[in-house]
């Protein structure tokens, strides 16, 4: 699909919504149209965890007809030959925006968690099949993380609720009705308004719109407030830049305009606020030199953003990092105030700085010498680097920043970290450069962490509230027991969800709301910055969006709108648009967005009265084993557990998929005796779990670590089943609670539990496979470091390897990919994205322990340098399209053959399953459907298939195939506009992307035409610093890989 | 010239009484070691079909297979039976064309064993698929609706026209040896039925000089076909592996070290067979220790190729200086399929040295008990090949380990009752020594042959 | 089949192979042409004393093998590169020497298969419509059947030969 | 002499008959397994002609009343599908036209109920096969090039085979219509060759 049609599209959107809520019914039978969904399958829910393979029961299901070769199935049931008779179900009215076959887009807004990336949702006959980034969404810029990418799945999980639930809380539930709940619900509502009722609504992050149709509902109240709660928020942000600056709110951070950017635990690459947004920032600096930005970059030239990382657990943003030290949780402080302390020390105050040479500051930092510093965190000469660091800092005033913050360094230093932080980079005067706050709303005006929670929970205990309404948040899962509790002494709760949820077990109704993608909302990442969600398709279950519910429930001050949509459009014509120009409703629903010019950044003076937050230099803390909590790319804050796609995405840097593990360093595993997969009881004076222990290279020798977001309770049959709690580790003291920094024991357990790893060896044996080098060397020589093994060295690309036969000659186009590995980051979106545009199935826990995983695209992730302080690489590894493929001529039946535009082939149907060219591609990158997998892709997850591409079946080969229908596709539209090259589709460079490439948030992933001198991906590939994988093997791949280069202080290159 | 080296037939047994012995077992109603044997090689098989079954119902999945190790024991075992097909058409054929007199005594069975080792051999890669009824018909090339041809390039294609070929071509050769003995059953057989099946069989052959004239020339010109023959059917199983990328693989040395291997384990299997086959039936005068000790001489020669073979593959990956082709072969030795490696060289360099004692070589039970070990050690070479080269190939990343599971064991079991159910049936109903052969050479050894070469 | 074709002599039994090539010779010796001779295996010269040509089978097969070998490679050649050329890993059409091991395959396979239909042609096989003239002659004994002779002068020849044992071949088929 | 010789009991011609004979029904067993009709059982549905629960007749609306093929499959020239009209398609002329028979009155009510007609599918190709419409339309492939003369059908049968030789014979030239092979070779006589690629992903994606 490119650009134009998208923007055609947009144009449809506003009838194409119009359609859905009108004619909503006729959008059951048409999935039969042409989808590979048979009209009479029952929609039965899984008698067991449907990824169960190995116990998988195999009925010949009538699906199998529709995709195994009709042949095949004769074969299987000698005699007949014809097929079972198939129905085919017109609508009775068509929309008229829908034609079969045909793809239409609809801009919204992404619901994987609260950032408010703008999405593109990709609906085929009605059912939306794929979420991209939205390329005019100026947040996300085109691109979406993995859990963006999966939402689609969420969707369609079965295990959604598919009506609204009233009954006891012992948790035995019985379906209602809409209007039965209503009713009595409404009820209580006017008794509490009578008698002076205290009604809380407690949701996870709100729109404008939301907030104020909240808060005109509780104004029926006479005491009502409206709480939101994110569990990985850090209040401490917000409140240290009230202390500092005068107003509590999270600034912008400018990772575009940053030089050097240190970061003091905060996994701004993965997890942090607004991971795409950063991560598209910062890698937008570290794009180096090549043939695309004209012949005079010269690489002695080039610069690259600098990124230092000390933090607890190894992440992304620690992995990405061209220094990274290993520290315990609660070092950062210490960290910050030494660099502060190197800086004040070297270059003064600047002038004109509010910050004071005053007593207090000097008493604060005194202590903070890095020598004592380091030596106290246990970083060998760590006091050189902090004095580089900092004078590095000096250097950059005004263009570094400085961060801190998330689950992993959340400990009761938090908020002097922030302080620390604020303190430093106003010394730095990056306040207003690359921290940009904002007199209003910043990325956050209220606090939405913990703090402000804490006090609702109070009053609950207290017995002060009599109504609460939770949203969007699940406080039972991310405060179990503490809030669990409070929630006992509720009279009435009503939980509003898409899942039963720990939370809603303590409920006296369970409201079913809709996906994100099948309701109204909106959001606001960032002042001045307005994203609209709409519905792409009708609500599949009986469900009802929050708002309309809160609407109906403002009874007697009930305002103009009658349904939250219309409420929606009132709002924005008011408060966004102010103006009545229907076609600013029409013109934001085709690009989801709106825009409008920011309040200018206003500058903010350092208050020295917040230095007396920091006491002075607290000495050593405890020197026994601390715990490190924290969130992976996939699970996040545990939301998305129930999402089989993400369950089965393994960590970037563990590799570990369905389960999280005790992360011990290598060291610390032998000092206790302990290998991969022993399980070790952690405890804490409150709690004690069980975990598998992974061994991960650069961790701090007295750290441990594990995710949070697993073990689920009620969620699911595929979230249920994943991992262990990790919340209860958390502790509280007043308002504020704190993941990290806990001193933890642990204990043998004696029990193995295996856990399902993609990658089982994480070095790279030095082979011709990856290369990374210096920046100092790649100045010096961009090429350096390509193929080290003399024996190994193969042609440079562009030359040859000497052949027997003459190659082959490729007219019109020819496909092939460049890979950037100095911009991947690891974070694994084009994993999924491949996965959900492909049909690629995921296996379930038990096969990804027999390494029977499907992923098309995987990265494979590489150590170097030493386990304390390892250099990680991500290489995304694919089929390559080699031009001589050696899994081509091995095949007995061709089913795997090269087409004249360079693609390696694969075709299912003529695939018998020797499995030879599987053994014989160096790559190992494909995948032998060991069962009929889309069996386990039951109800209404059957809706979730592209219809573009073949759903495969057991016993038959598959890989990637460079997304060959969308290229097919863009051929097609080429022609009808005419633009043909001998007989074929001309696509322009860049018309067309491959799903990975379309959503990677780094633009690490160039796609495009080889034999066209001036593309991307041909100007790319003929960049000093691109070499291909095994050249030596003279399999002339056609994707091309950059070297990675770490900007590593010459000194320690 | 003609003068045996040494004696060949024992007991001063003449013509008439090798026809009562050979002749005793067919015509006698079986006997219950025989039924024991038949009873459990059926139950054996019955396991293997069963979860075979099964395993096309479900998919591969209950292998032990995985992504990286895409061929497991079935390739194994293909490799393996395949192998022991070779001793059959290697003693009829190229032993006759020297003249090997020695042969006669244990040619017809060990023919007979090559025909059902291939025929078990074939099962595997037909299942190996998991949808059988694809892997039969799309990998001949027939004109088909599809309008598709096969992949002449594929070292697989080559295999199916090779092994069939061997398969076709010693039916033919075995069956043209036959034709006598059938007639002289016929000939002794009482009961009508009897009678009329073998004169079937025996496409009613009288042994007259015409026709000898036409067979002798006939069965020269097939042994001379077979040669060749044999020694490509392993070479092409061999260019399985030598054809492709895979370090461990792609090695110049398979097709002779294959072809080498499966002399030696050909040998093993027809020693283990005869030691039995002899003592059950009582044919140790034609099957004499002679025969045997000749055979243990070729395992022990053939045996030293093999280990030179392993040698040598060391000292090239060492000599190529290529670092991939270096590490996989030390992990062979001393990966974590050390085990297998080992056990490999132990059963096939070490064990077979005893006979270089002429006392161990005519040593009944200790040959018996060596063949076991040279077949079990033929197995695992096949598995170190297959299995330790894929683990652990180009990309670390997808470094692997492969367990075989029960279906693997269960159906590799079946392939052996398989494989008995017929080697038993043909004990049965057919002459296990080449009749009219033997009598040939008994006239020499009595000395009336000397007319003949004058 | 042939139960029409009468087949009537006398028929010489012997014991040993040296006695009965001696015999065959004395035959020939006498001009005499329309006579067979059996036995349980074949005896080294017997066909020269007997003045038999040699078998035609080695030049079938050759002519078989050598078509085996063209068809084979013409076949391998027009599908790969006639009716449907596939880029397959980047080698040519026309991957001649992978198409070597089929060629020999198919050789060998008319080859074989060509000389086992001569033997079955020129042997006249099968033919089981008749039984063998005296069981013995496939256990240990030889025999000379001597056809188009009265029966006395027959058997007194053969007796004179060396003959242990005459008897005159009724006509019939087998059964 | 070896005519007149006892043990020449069948003559020479005789088994020379019996093993040619053997020969050819041999290989021609062999080539007979391409034939659908043997061991290999054939993907094709050809000459299916299901009943439909209204027996819509094409011989009426496009034979006698000459409705254009796109006036009601609309998606034939725009999407890979032609897709099958929508009810209100129908009910465009019925609401008038013939109103009064039972099948139009069972329309009808359907279209009223907003329930919808399950035809039974007649031209089916499995799912591992990409098939555009629009492309062929595009490129002047007439309908009843692959639908046959659908205009005299009372009820619609599938009258070409649809097996994948069939397709490449087309693509390949072999069996293409005069007019298709017309427009890629313009300038040739009597054009032959390649219509339409035959790459295998062409239809395999």
């Amino acid at each position: 699909m490119n650009e134009d049609t998208k923007l055609k599209d947009h144009v449809e959107a506003r009838e194409a919504v119009s359609g859905l809520i009108q004619h909503w019914q006729h959008w059951r039978g048409i999935e039969d149209f042409e989808s590979k969904v048979p009209s009479d399958e029952k929609v039965t829910e899984f008698d067991q965890n449907p990824f169960d393979w190995i116990r998988d029961s195999t009925e010949m299901a009538r699906r199998e007809f529709l995709t195994i070769m009709g042949a095949g199935v004769a074969m299987a049931t000698f005699g007949c030959a014809r097929r079972p008779v198939h129905k085919i179900i017109p609508y009775v009215i068509k929309p008229e925006e829908v034609t079969p076959g045909i793809a239409n887009w609809y801009a919204t807004t992404c619901g994987g968690c609260s950032a408010g990336c703008g999405a593109l949702v990709k609906t085929r006959e009605g059912r939306p099949i794929k979420v991209e980034g939205n390329p005019k969404h100026p947040l996300n810029r085109g691109a979406l993380c993995a859990r963006g990418q999966s939402s689609i799945f969420d969707l369609y999980d079965p295990d959604r609720l598919k009506a609204p639930l009233a009954g006891s809380r012992t948790g035995k539930r019985r379906q209602t009705t809409w209007a039965e709940a209503d009713e009595a619900i409404q009820k209580r509502f006017k008794e509490l308004a009578a008698k002076k009722g205290r009604v809380r609504v407690l949701s996870g992050r709100q729109g404008p719109a939301s907030r104020r149709l909240v808060s005109e509902f509780l104004s029926i109240f006479s005491d009502g407030e409206h709480v939101e709660y994110e569990p990985l928020f850090d209040d401490e942000i917000i409140e240290a830049r009230r202390l500092c600056f005068g107003h509590p709110s999270i600034p912008r951070y400018r990772f575009d305009r940053a030089e050097l950017v240190i970061s003091l635990g905060a996994d701004f690459l993965g997890t942090w606020l607004s991971p795409v947004e950063f991560a598209r920032d910062w890698a937008g600096g570290r794009k180096l030199p090549n043939a695309l930005n004209g012949p005079n970059a010269l690489p002695v030239k080039a610069t690259m953003t600098k990124l230092i990382s000390f933090e607890p657990t190894l992440t992304v943003t620690g992995s990405n990092a061209d220094e990274r030290f290993a520290i315990r949780p609660g070092d950062e402080l210490k960290i910050a105030l030494a660099l502060a302390h190197e800086v004040v020390a070297s270059a003064g105050i600047r002038s004109g700085s509010s910050i004071s040479k005053s007593e207090t500051l000097v008493n604060v930092l005194r202590g903070y010498t890095p020598a004592s510093v380091a030596k106290e965190i246990g970083i060998t000469n760590g006091d050189l680097a902090l004095r580089r660091f900092a004078s590095a800092l000096v250097r950059s005033s005004g263009r570094s920043l400085i961060i801190g913050g998330g689950p992993q360094s959340q400990t009761s230093h938090s908020l002097a970290l922030q302080i620390a932080v604020n303190l430093l980079n106003s010394l730095l005067g990056n306040e207003g450069v690359t921290i940009e706050s904002d007199a209003g709303a910043g990325f956050a005006d209220r606090k939405i962490g913990f703090s402000a929670v804490a006090k609702l929970i109070a009053e609950m205990n207290a017995g002060s509230v009599d109504a609460l309404i939770v949203h969007g948040t699940n406080p039972g899962y991310t405060i179990p027991r503490l809030f669990e509790d409070a929630l006992k002494k509720v009279p009435l709760v009503i939980v509003m969800s898409e899942y039963e949820n720990e939370t809603s077990r303590h409920a006296d109704y369970v409201l079913a709301t809709p996906h994100s993608l099948e309701s109204w909302g909106e959001a606001e990442p960032r002042p001045g910055l307005r994203s609209i969600q709409q519905p792409v398709i009708a609500p599949i279950h009986s469900t009802r969006a929050f708002e309309d519910s809160i609407l109906l429930w403002t009874e007697g001050k009930r305002p103009k709108a009658s349904t939250w949509y219309d409420y929606l459009r009132t709002f924005w014509r008011n408060d966004v648009f102010k103006s009545d120009r229907e076609s600013f409703w029409e013109e934001t629903l085709r690009t989801g967005v709106f825009e409008s010019t920011p309040a200018p950044a206003k500058r903010v003076e350092f208050r020295n009265s917040a230095l007396d937050r920091l006491g002075p230099y607290a000495g050593t803390g405890n020197s026994g084993l601390v715990f490190s909590a924290y969130a992976k790319v996939s699970m996040y804050d545990g939301r998305g557990a129930n999402n089989v796609l993400l369950q089965e995405l393994p960590e970037p840097t563990s590799a570990i998929t369905w389960d999280n593990s005790l992360n011990v360093a290598p060291s610390l595993a032998k000092k206790l005796g302990v290998s991969e997969n022993d399980v070790l009881e952690l405890s804490t004076p409150d709690h004690a779990a069980e975990l598998p222990v992974h061994i991960q290279p650069g961790l701090h020798p007295s750290v441990v670590s594990a995710a949070l977001g697993y073990g689920r309770r009620s969620v699911g049959k595929i979230g249920d089943s994943a991992g262990v709690d990790i919340y209860p580790f958390m502790t509280v003291k007043g308002s504020s609670r704190f993941y990290s920094g806990q001193s933890v024991q642990l204990r043998k357990t004696g029990k193995i539990y295996r856990l399902a790893s993609t990658q089982w060896h994480a070095v790279a044996e030095k082979r011709p496979i990856i290369n990374d080098i210096t920046l100092a060397q790649y100045r010096k020589n961009p090429a350096a470091s390509i193929h080290t093994e003399p024996e190994l060295r193969p042609a440079r690309p562009g030359q040859k390897l000497p052949t027997l036969w003459p190659e082959h000659v490729y007219q019109g186009q020819r496909w092939g990919m460049a890979i950037d590995l100095n911009s991947c980051i690891g974070c694994g979106s084009c994993v999924i994205a491949c996965q959900v545009e492909n049909n690629v199935p995921a296996v379930g826990r038990e096969l990804v322990r027999n390494s029977r995983e499907m992923h098309w695209l995987r990265i494979d992730r590489y150590f170097s340098g030493t386990p304390e302080r390892p250099d990680v690489l991500f290489q995304p590894m694919l089929c390559q399209h080699c031009g001589n493929a050696p899994c081509e001529p091995v095949c007995p039946v061709l089913a795997s053959v090269h087409n004249d535009e360079g693609l390696n082939l694969q075709v299912y149907n003529r695939c018998v399953g020797t499995r030879y060219c599987e053994n014989n591609c160096p790559y190992k990158v494909r995948r032998f459907n060991f069962f009929d997998y889309w069996k386990s892709y039951k109800t209404t997850m059957n809706l979730a298939w592209n219809p573009d591409v073949t759903v495969r079946s057991r016993g038959v080969m598959e890989k990637c195939t460079f997304c060959v229908h969308r290229i097919k596709g863009a051929q097609d539209q080429a022609k009808d506009k005419g633009k043909v090259k001998n007989g074929k589709g001309y696509v322009e460079d860049g018309a067309m992307k491959t799903a990975c490439e379309q959503t990677c948030p780094t633009d690490a992933i160039v796609f495009g035409d080889l034999n066209d001198p001036d593309s991307r991906v041909s100007k790319l590939s003929r960049d000093p610093r691109a070499f291909r994988v095994l050249e030596l093997q003279n399999t002339q791949p056609s994707i091309s890989y950059l070297t990675k280069v770490r900007n590593k202080d010459d000194a320690h290159a | 010239m003609m003068r045996m080296h040494e004696i060949l037939i024992a007991g001063g047994k003449n013509a008439a009484d090798l026809d009562e012995d050979v002749a005793r077992p067919v015509e006698r109603f079986p006997t219950r070691i025989w039924w024991a044997c038949f009873l459990s090689a059926v139950a054996a098989f019955g396991l293997g079909a069963l979860l075979a079954t099964d395993m096309f119902q479900r998919g591969l999945g209950v292998l032990g297979l995985n992504i990286t190790n895409g061929w497991g024991v079935f390739i194994v075992n293909f490799v393996f039976w395949v192998g022991i097909g070779h001793a059959g058409t290697l003693i009829s054929a190229i032993l006759y064309l020297f003249r090997q007199r020695w042969r006669t005594g244990i040619n017809r069975t060990a023919e007979a064993m090559t025909i059902f080792a291939v025929m078990t051999a074939l099962l595997f890669p037909v299942i190996h698929t998991g949808r059988p009824w694809y892997a039969i018909f799309w990998l001949i090339p027939y004109p088909n609706e599809r309008s598709l041809w096969v992949n002449f390039r594929s070292p697989l294609i080559w295999d199916v026209f090779a092994v069939g070929t061997y398969f076709t071509i010693s039916l033919v050769f075995w069956f043209t040896g036959l034709i006598p003995d059938l007639a002289s059953l016929r000939d002794r057989a009482k009961h009508p039925l009897r009678k009329a099946v073998y004169t079937v069989l025996s496409l009613g052959w009288r042994g007259s000089s015409r026709n000898w004239l036409h067979y002798e020339t006939a069965y020269l010109i097939l042994a001379g076909l077979s040669t060749p023959l044999v020694l490509s059917v392993h070479s092409v199983v061999s260019f399985d592996f030598a054809v492709s990328s895979v370090p461990g693989w792609h090695t110049t040395i398979f097709p002779p070290y294959f072809v080498a291997g499966a002399i030696f384990s050909g040998f093993a299997m027809v020693v283990t067979l005869l030691v039995i086959t002899r003592e059950v039936f009582g044919l140790k005068d034609y099957i004499t220790l002679n025969h045997l000790e000749k055979m243990n001489k070729i395992m022990l020669a053939t045996g030293m190729m093999v280990g030179y073979a392993y040698a040598c593959e060391f000292f090239i990956a060492w000599y190529s200086g290529n670092a991939i082709e270096r590490f996989a072969l030390t992990n062979r030795a001393f990966g974590p399929y050390a085990w297998a490696y080992w056990i490999m060289v132990a059963c096939n360099v070490a064990v077979p040295q005893i006979f270089w004692f002429k006392r161990a070589r005519r040593n009944i039970p200790l040959m018996f008990i060596v063949s076991l070990f040279v077949n079990i050690g033929m197995w695992f070479e096949r598995f170190v090949i297959v299995v330790t080269s894929l683990h652990r190939d180009f990309l670390p990343s997808s470094w692997r380990y492969y367990v075989p599971t029960f279906y693997d064991w269960g159906i590799t079991l079946g392939s052996f009752g398989w494989f008995f159910i017929w080697f038993l049936l043909f004990v049965r109903f057919l002459p296990v020594i080449a009749m009219s052969e033997v009598k040939a050479v008994i006239a020499e050894e009595k000395g009336d042959g000397h007319v003949a070469v004058a | 089949m042939s139960r029409s074709h009468k087949e009537e002599g006398v028929l010489g039994l012997f014991d040993d192979p040296v006695r009965l090539i001696e015999a065959v010779r004395k035959l020939r010796s006498l001009g005499l042409t329309e006579f067979e001779v059996f036995s349980p295996y074949a005896i080294e010269g017997i066909e020269k004393a007997q003045g038999l040509k040699r078998s035609l089978i080695p030049f079938v097969a050759l002519v078989f093998a050598a078509l085996g070998c063209t068809l084979g490679f013409y076949f391998e050649y027009w599908t790969s590169v006639v009716d449907w050329p596939l880029n397959v890993g980047g080698k040519p059409y026309n991957s001649w020497p992978a198409f070597v091991p089929v060629m020999f395959e198919l050789t060998v396979l008319a080859g074989g298969l060509a000389t086992f239909a001569a033997l079955l042609l020129f042997a006249r096989l099968p033919n089981t419509s008749r039984s063998a003239l005296d069981p013995s002659i496939t256990r240990d004994r030889f025999a000379i059947l001597v056809a188009g002779m009265n029966p006395e002068d027959a058997s007194n020849l053969l007796t004179t030969i060396g003959a242990r044992e005459v008897r005159a071949i009724e006509p019939r088929g087998w059964f | 002499m070896h005519g007149a010789h006892p043990e020449n009991g069948v003559s020479l011609k005789f088994h020379a008959k019996l093993l040619i004979a053997l020969v050819i029904t041999g290989t021609a067993g062999f080539a007979a397994f391409g034939d659908r009709k043997f061991v290999v059982p054939s993907a094709s549905n050809q000459g299916y002609a299901p009943e439909q629960p209204i027996p819509f007749s094409h011989r009426l609306m496009a034979g006698n009343d000459r409705i254009p093929c796109l006036y009601c499959h609309t998606g034939a020239d725009k999407s890979r599908h032609a897709g099958i009209p929508p009810m209100n398609v129908c009910m465009n002329c019925h609401q008038v036209v013939k109103a009064d028979s039972p099948y139009i009155q069972k329309l009808k009510q359907l279209y009223n109920e907003k329930k919808t007609i399950e035809w039974v599918r007649v031209h089916e190709l499995p799912d591992f096969v990409y098939f555009s419409h629009k492309r062929h339309v595009l490129k002047g492939v007439s309908c009843e090039t692959c639908h046959g003369d659908v205009a005299r059908m009372d009820r619609v049968e599938q009258v070409a085979p649809l097996t994948m030789g069939w397709c490449l014979d087309c693509h390949r030239g072999k069996t293409a219509p005069p007019e298709v092979l017309g427009r890629v070779y313009p300038n040739q006589q009597n054009p032959r060759g390649p219509v339409a690629p035959t790459q295998c992903d062409t239809c395999h994606q």
